[in-house]
């Protein structure tokens, strides 16, 4: 039969074999641990020594380069966890759900230092610990819903009943974040117009090249180190399941 | 369908058990938190508005334990309706046992315990409405997701509340503009098309799952 | 349904037991078909390879020890559990899963109500009443027995009409009495041309069956 | 020394910038070395058998 999807859907399985997988995942933790260590390594060289500090913050600019790529990860982790879940909810792949229960916690905690990093940041500079901004309101929405998240996919006895409770909620938390984080931002144009701008100006400053090269770096370097947690934890998990399967306990 | 949602309710409700709780909830909750802060009555009208809606919110995640659980979920499944349409109706019936009975009698309260021009009624009237439906809405997919898992109640809250932060704003939002004098039709037409929205998306999501979980069980 | 012309008997019949005893289905063919089914639980599999035919009027009793899958087979025959294999369904279900009735405040007729409703067979008629469960008919359930409540459950069965009976272990909890009611309620259905599967421990109650032994897989 | 003191200081917010990247080592770090410990017990498990 002619099907045009045929290509694509070969594709999503042929990576979606856990043997596969194993042999991909060989080559790509010693190219991430490499990548990462080089990385992260010039990346905090460059974030604490060569970088200028601020005009204006002066050298409490640089917990930036932790607090942006934190808030990048957390982003870019939800939302790879909602393709898994949507791949795990379609065609049921179990790498799918292994993915989904590898990542999230290590999404939780990149929110988790992108909002505790953020706190850092905003005492020396605003004043305060927490400001009800729509930014920082909806990153707390988020890190509930990780928390969430993953409560829901360990309370069940039966584990590919959490596994798919987890990946609907994600699934469901992906078409509301948008919803959440425009809420918010629309509440807060009412309460507090004045903190919005100055904030969106601290937050996106116009960047000099010498801040962005170690913030991209870092960032980069980031993604590698927490690509290689992940493929790491995922590889734990199939190993489990091996031996569960071999002793026979389901 | 109208003598199922009178047994959803029946069994939702356990003979008007659970509104009764609720609304006692709701007062009572009120009750302490005017305790708390104190009786002025320029503090009050600032604080228990928006204090309402949260309680309307805690209040209306009451029922959501008994809404699927314990049901017999397998009669669903194969009867001759379609499972979104019973999901629906099991919405309704969280929503008459709950939402609604709070949403007529919470207004009633703020206007016993605070200064009638302070408060828009319609606007109130008007959010709790929509509000509890949203939030029984989302309950429902709170429900359906927890269907089968160990500690219901908790997890529960912890999935629902960041789903409700949309309508609770927008919900909050139109009754702070309204008792200043300004614009709330703006955030109340937001939060009727988050309350339509979620209305017709979320029994099919519930059905979905809840038909999942039965067969692959 | 169509196919064996269901489609002009009307949906909600009054105690249709009483009034006709018209064949249900009209065509004498195999109401159900399983071709190498298997269910796995878990990674489990519990039932293998099962293959088998339910002719009309045919009677199906699946037998076997705690734990050899009776009760999930018959899931999956309702169409409540996923299956490898073919299972071919030929007629409408009324599947009555094992667990007794929950004692909660309603009576049984807003229970049976509501089943009917469910079931799509319109307002409910008593006229037939082989439990004998009407002057129980207005107390809550959780003021009955649960002999008492199992005979309202098995009322089910009178509720809506469907041509094959899944019945998971169906006399437990029974009298004698209402034993031998739901013996000659299922007879009354198979002289019909209806079919039923009876999961059960105690297939001394039925006679004239095909007998399906299920194992503990190893 | 002075240099080092300066650097440390982070022109008065040292306070808050070294609890920031600390807080990432050992949150990040947590995490790998969680990751790591808990393939190792399994691959033991596994060699038991």
């Amino acid at each position: 039969m002619d099907c045009p999807y045929e290509g694509d859907i070969i594709m999503i399985t042929r990576f979606a074999n856990p043997a596969r997988f194993e042999r991909l995942a060989k080559i790509l933790t010693p190219v991430f641990a490499v990548l990462s260590v080089l990385l992260l390594a010039f990346g905090l060289c460059d974030a604490l020594l060569l970088s200028p500090p601020d005009y204006q913050q002066s050298d409490a600019v640089r917990i930036m380069y932790v607090h942006v790529p934190s808030a990048w990860m957390a982003m870019m982790i939800y939302a790879s966890c909602g393709v898994a879940a949507l791949m795990f909810i379609v065609w049921k792949h179990t790498l799918a759900e292994l993915f989904l229960r590898a990542a999230l916690p290590v999404g939780a905690v990149a929110c988790a230092l992108c909002l505790a990093t953020g706190m850092l940041w905003g005492k020396p500079m605003w004043g305060a610990w927490w400001v009800w901004d729509a930014r920082l309101t909806s990153v707390l929405v988020m890190m509930f819903l990780y928390i969430a998240i993953i409560a829901l996919a360990d309370a069940f006895d039966r584990p590919e009943q959490g596994g798919l409770a987890a990946a609907w909620l994600t699934l469901i938390g992906l078409v509301n974040l948008p919803v959440i984080k425009y809420s918010v931002e629309w509440w807060n144009t009412l309460h507090q117009p004045g903190s919005l701008s100055s904030m969106k100006r601290m937050a996106d400053p116009a960047l000099a090249a010498e801040m962005l090269r170690p913030l991209l770096v870092m960032g980069l370097g980031l993604m590698c180190y927490l690509a290689l947690v992940i493929i790491i934890r995922m590889r734990t998990q199939i190993l489990a399941r091996k031996i569960a399967n071999a002793s026979g306990v389901r | 369908m109208m003598a199922v949602y009178r047994h959803f309710l029946r069994r939702m409700s356990r003979d008007r058990g659970l509104a009764a709780q609720g609304f006692a909830f709701f007062a009572l909750s009120m009750m302490v938190c005017v305790f708390t802060i104190g009786s002025e009555d320029v503090l009050l009208t600032a604080i228990l508005p928006g204090l309402a809606w949260a309680l309307l919110l805690l209040s209306s995640l009451l029922g959501l334990g008994d809404l699927l659980e314990g049901e017999d979920l397998d009669d669903l499944i194969l009867a001759h309706k379609s499972l979104p349409g019973l999901m629906a109706a099991k919405m309704a019936a969280h929503f008459t046992a709950t939402g609604f009975v709070l949403a007529l009698a919470g207004p009633l309260i703020l206007f016993v315990i605070l200064p009638a021009a302070s408060l828009p009624v319609l606007c109130l009237w008007l959010g709790f409405m929509l509000g509890a439906l949203s939030f029984s809405a989302l309950g429902l997919l709170g429900a359906a997701l927890t269907l089968g898992s160990r500690r219901n109640a908790a997890l529960q809250a912890l999935i629902v509340m960041p789903l409700c932060v949309p309508p609770l704003i927008f919900g909050a939002g139109a009754l702070a503009a309204a008792q200043l004098d300004m614009g709330w039709h703006a955030p109340m037409a937001f939060l009727g098309a988050f309350a339509c929205a979620s209305l017709v998306l979320c029994p099919f999501a519930a059905a979905w799952i809840v038909r999942m979980k039965v067969t692959s069980s | 349904m169509n196919f064996y012309g269901f489609s002009h008997l009307p949906k909600a019949r009054k105690g249709f037991l009483n009034r006709t005893l018209s064949p249900i289905t009209l065509f004498m063919a195999d109401l159900l078909t399983l071709t190498g089914v298997t269910i796995t639980r878990g990674r489990k599999p519990l039932a293998s390879d099962i293959t088998c035919t339910l002719p009309a009027a045919g009677l199906l009793l699946l037998t076997g020890p705690n734990g050899s899958g009776k009760t999930s087979l018959l899931r999956a025959v309702a169409g409540l559990l996923d299956a490898q294999g073919s299972i071919t369904r030929h007629a409408n279900i009324h599947w009555l899963a094992a667990q007794p009735l929950s004692p909660s405040l309603e009576t049984p007729r807003q229970y049976l109500t509501y089943q009917a409703a469910l079931m799509g067979a319109g307002k409910l008629s008593w006229s037939a009443d082989p439990f004998a469960i009407a002057r129980v008919l207005d107390t809550p359930l959780n003021k009955l027995s649960t002999g008492w409540r199992q005979r309202v459950k098995l009322s089910r069965l009178l509720c809506a009409e469907r041509t094959l009976w899944l019945l998971d272990e169906p006399t437990d909890g029974l009298d004698a009495g209402a034993v031998q009611a739901l013996q000659a309620l299922v007879k009354t259905h198979r002289d019909r041309g209806g079919g039923a599967i009876i999961a059960t421990h105690d297939p001394q109650f039925w006679t004239d069956a095909q007998t399906l032994e299920m194992v503990v897989p190893a | 020394m002075t240099d080092f003191h300066t650097f440390a200081a982070m022109s008065g917010y040292g306070m808050y910038v070294w609890p920031a990247y600390g807080l990432a080592v050992l949150a990040y770090g947590a995490v790998f070395i969680h990751a790591l410990i808990k393939k190792d017990r399994l691959k033991k498990q596994q060699d038991e058998k």
